[in-house]
């Protein structure tokens, strides 16, 4: 069918382009980067083949950009495009203005787009197509007495969903009618700015409710395979923090079952190359399918690690017209994969975002650890862009070997200059809950986690409270012979700012 | 000199008591000798074996009274108590100018997108005064006490650095 | 039987006492470090528990001294040691005077070790085990003109090896007479400057062939297994510079018939714990069996990422008297592993050492790559150990994947103020007989690859000419302008130092 | 100004035709245009995109006429040709002290554990003169020419650095 490519632009920054970069080089395809004023030093500017300057810092002034980006494709000879997550990644316009340009966007049809981007159409589709859905309203709300309406029949606690939200963005919870009209306002200037449509749907608040995904790789030849379940059921605020392969409770025969469901929801939308079905699992066993995630998902590396799989090169291989190379029972879950999302957070201060100069770095290594980053020493994180800094995986040959290998991996992961919610994962790893493996999406909440977080804090503290006085005493050591002898020109300027310009 | 580590309930006393060339020191900490082996040293970033166990801190900030210190990769707070300390302490807890309790600071850098209160305006704790996006969030920042808003420092729209001050309530 | 170990004293330095290090904290067992006056500010010393000074740096006084080693185990609580490689790990003395102080030694009994470690006495025994060996000289010679006896009725050339030698050292090459009276000269040398004692013999040199092992695990209750070969033929001076699995010549029936035979091997010396059965395969196909190397290899990892096994974990379970946790059919052979061994050399002048302080180092990271590694910025390269700096490993579905990921993975991998062998691998990495899989012991004299190198690094210069060039004019620009402002600081410190120190 | 770039056969022209403040520069190099974005520069260090690609470069040693330098990992040797450093290496090159051809130089760091040859022997190019030891391997250094053994500068058991000389050859 199409031909081979030999030249992709990466319409996408941090991590993601990064690796869409290294696979590039593995197969021998010209990279072509794009990037912004912010950032002129980022890893991925340095990696590619070709980078391309394309605007301001704003998103929407460059890595949002479509016309910008089509032309700069063009203009630098990319065959095909391939857009990460996030940013233009999900936005049906984008594949169309790529195909009349004659560019390959590697990705689904902008026509599977807009069905799964609209999770209301979506709904509907699943129903027809026997999938089951999670009950609730099944229309667009757009003025707030309506959903307020909704909420009281329904009984609260409810979430309000931007129809065009993902990951988590735009979901927001509210437990009584007052917190719903503030919500709605916010959750609307949200999905507005982030979507550029503002509407939201309300739906029960489902308790006690784990998050299970299927990977899904479709082909243009009707091909659909499932590369089994990742348990995503750790969240804040109703985003992913930590996920893993596979999950506590899909044994095999679950895992064919629901898997052959998510390969019939794809089929139901016609869709093409690799995406996501996510479902929702109550503590009853029954299974919800709630979206298709139409992307490469943030948390791809978990479903690599347990099947052996490169997803971004069956992405590319999907895109240029091949079919699947393998049969569904070709597949084999290997061992256990643990993803955590190091986003640039202060855990302590309500997940605050943290952005500046990282100094140094160590990025953890070693036997069944993976980490996927932008982070290197000297860069910068900055705050017009995604939290996420850091993907860490571990591999194990069962659950509790890649816990243990988690652990470890983040004591080694230094990041000077921001703070990131490293320590959270610290104590999840260690916590007898996420152990014994009873999760669900108010895990954080349910089993008080930021309190145990405190506790370990103090406890790491306790250990460290002679070598921090040990500490204090050689500062003053120094500072007392260096105010003599060696550091005399610290000295003078510090003197001498002190006159100069203070 | 006494030190408190961190929130931690009791106070360590500590002391050099011996230096050699050879960057061996002895120390004593919590009343116990211990044997401390400098292997690197810079004016604010330390290496050292502490009872044969290696260590790496890395002084933040360092004042007369108080030092951040990053030990290990842990984040901690040294405060040093002597008389003279203690002294100068209290006389500024005394005598200090409180203003700090007036003023509503963003703990978090990002875009003003939203300013939910007018100057004059009664408030109470936890009422949302400002709304920040930063990295695609949406943060409320909230009244920190029941009051009287005398003043919104920004503008919709303003960029602000983490601990600015977003607004006056009295 | 014996209680689990609940603390490792690591009789090593380097990247293996820190994977042992990883290990130990997998496993919430205390890991006990050793350090030389050399290595205060190493890896090691700063992961371990707990790190103890041994003794000045030469390896005679500190990382060979047995007494002192058992003195500070004892002393720090230690359960058991780890050898790690080299240094004591195959000094049949050391597991004898663990015992005799009531420390459990993690490898083979001192009886084993006897054995394997006298190649003549090993080929003795393999012989009557209906092991087949290579055919050749079957005594010890001291005296170097029975060893040109020898060699003139073998025929040359012959290989000079000690017989306390293992890894290729103390084995050197001899085409003539004159060559070997040299060689036996230097070889005795050696080998009495590394294992005390000078005995070597003489063997016929056999041209074109393979060098390939068999992982080895064998536990206190007589199972053992082995765990699939290594193919090692890329050689430089008889010691192994890539390493990987499986082997392009191995199939599924060569593998567990020549595997058979190694544990076969294994058990007629009633081996205990990790070791590995090396054999050569000449091109008819045929294996001789040479030696067990009766320790965990250097390039173990590469059978780690083909089983998901933990050997050094395995280790310690069968150190504490468990039986080995799976059957021989319960392995399975997965995708394809390679090791390049980045030793602190230069391949363009004979593999001289080069040491120094190491500035700044990048060292690789993403999907399919593991690095073990004693560097770190701002570390330091000795002269006084050996020059293995990093094990940079590859893990594919299938031998190319694994080939391009290596190949991206050492562009990757930035060392800093030492050269290193990765201009070498890169070379290698995309030749032609590598790829096709056509390899011997002789390979780089064969294929001409250190031309090959030069040309490549010829293309690299052309690629970097415009940008070299760049660089130099961005440096004038920079000099001049700093000469008149913005540099002055540096410029006046210039002045003083002129009139004041120098 | 031209340059040689390591053995490469032709030699490129190059010139700043113009910079900007904002780190864009113009550069002629091989009789093409090019453009330079500048990212980060030190005095040894840079970091720039030419032509749509990032490059690093690090400046190890620089001289009028000769520039070692590392771009993208490889190091790389720059000569500087214009026609007044011709001149100089010229007459350098006739009225140089030549005295580095009598001595052998060791190119390796290492621990001499034996000298082959006495002062005053005859020796080929190519025989041992003294064999080091560094990270556990025997290094034989041989005689870089013909000639006559005029000194021998270290002992048994000494440590040489780079460079070093071992032996004075004439």
């Amino acid at each position: 069918m199409a031909e081979k490519i030999s030249s992709i632009l990466i319409a996408n920054r941090g991590e993601i382009a990064l690796r869409v970069i290294r696979c590039c080089k593995e197969l021998g395809i010209r990279s072509i980067a794009i990037y912004s004023d912010e950032d002129v030093r980022a890893i991925h500017v340095k990696r590619a083949d070709e980078a391309y300057h394309i605007g301001p810092a704003a998103p929407a002034q460059s890595y949002l950009n479509m016309a910008k980006i089509v032309e700069t494709a063009k203009g630098a000879g990319a065959d095909a495009i391939h857009p990460g997550y996030g940013f233009l990644s999900e936005n049906e316009n984008f594949p169309e203005m790529c195909e009349k340009n004659g560019i390959i966007f590697i990705g689904p049809t902008a026509k599977a787009m807009e069905v799964t981007g609209d999770k209301m159409k979506c709904k509907e589709v699943m129903n027809n197509a026997k999938v089951p859905t999670v009950p609730g309203s099944d229309g667009i709300i757009e003025d707030v007495e309506k959903a307020a309406d909704i909420a009281h029949k329904a009984g609260y606690p409810v979430l309000l969903k931007s129809a065009f939200g993902g990951g988590g963005r735009g979901i927001r919870l509210a437990n009584d009618e007052k917190q719903l009209r503030q919500e709605f306002e916010m959750a609307s200037a949200e999905s507005k700015a982030a979507f550029g449509k503002a509407a939201l749907f309300v739906e029960k608040y489902l308790q006690r409710i784990r998050h299970i995904e299927f990977q899904l790789i479709r082909d243009s030849h009707g091909n659909g395979r499932h590369l089994f379940e990742r348990e995503c059921s750790i969240q804040r605020r109703h985003q992913k923090l930590i996920e893993m392969s596979p999950s506590p409770v899909v044994d095999q025969k679950t895992r064919e079952r629901i898997g052959e469901i998510a390969v019939r929801a794809a089929a139901a939308v016609d869709y093409l190359n690799a995406g996501t079905a996510e479902f929702l699992r109550d503590p009853e066993g029954n299974f919800y399918f709630i979206e298709i995630n139409s992307r490469l998902q943030v948390e791809h590396p978990v479903t690599e690690l347990v099947t052996g799989l490169d997803l971004v090169k069956l992405q590319i291989a999907v895109a240029q017209g091949e079919e699947i190379p393998f049969k569904q029972e070709d597949l084999k879950m290997n061992g256990c994969a643990i993803e955590c999302r190091i986003n640039a957070e202060d855990p302590f201060y309500d997940f605050a975002p943290s952005v500046g100069p990282v100094p140094t770095c160590n990025i953890p290594y070693g036997p069944g650890v993976r980490v996927d980053t932008y982070l290197y020493p000297t860069c910068t994180v900055s705050g017009y862009y995604d939290s996420l800094v850091a993907k860490l995986l571990t591999w194990g040959r069962h659950f509790d070997e890649a816990r243990v290998r988690m652990r470890n991996a983040l004591d080694e992961f230094a990041i000077e200059g921001i703070n990131t919610t490293i320590p959270l994962y610290k104590t999840i790893m260690e916590e007898d809950n996420f152990i014994k493996g009873d999760l669900s999406t108010d895990y954080l909440d349910r089993f008080k986690i930021f309190d145990k977080m405190a506790g370990d804090v103090k406890e790491r503290t306790k250990d460290r409270a002679s070598a921090a006085v040990a500490a204090v005493l050689l500062q003053s050591e120094f500072v007392k012979k260096s105010g003599t002898t060696e550091n005399n020109a610290a000295a003078r300027s510090k003197w001498k700012s002190r006159g100069a310009t203070s | 000199m006494e030190f408190k580590v961190g929130d931690l309930a009791h106070l360590l006393d500590g002391e050099v008591l011996r230096t050699a060339g050879d960057g061996s020191v002895l120390v004593k900490i919590g009343g116990k000798e211990h044997n401390l082996r400098l292997l690197r040293s810079g004016t604010n970033e330390f290496e050292f074996i502490l009872d044969n166990t290696f260590h790496h801190a890395k002084i933040l900030q360092s004042g007369s009274s108080e030092v951040k210190i990053v030990v290990d990769g842990q984040p901690l707070t040294v405060k040093k108590h002597s008389k003279l300390t203690e002294v100068l302490e209290k006389a500024s807890a005394l005598g200090g100018t409180g203003g700090g309790d007036r003023n509503l600071a963003s703990q978090i850098p990002g875009r003003v997108v939203n300013i939910s209160v007018k100057v004059g305006a009664d408030v109470k704790k936890g009422d949302v005064i400002v709304v920040l996006e930063s990295m695609k969030m949406q943060v409320a920042v909230k009244a920190h006490k029941d009051g009287n808003v005398k003043d919104i420092k920004v503008k919709q729209g303003a960029s602000v650095a983490r601990n600015d001050i977003l607004a006056v309530i009295e």
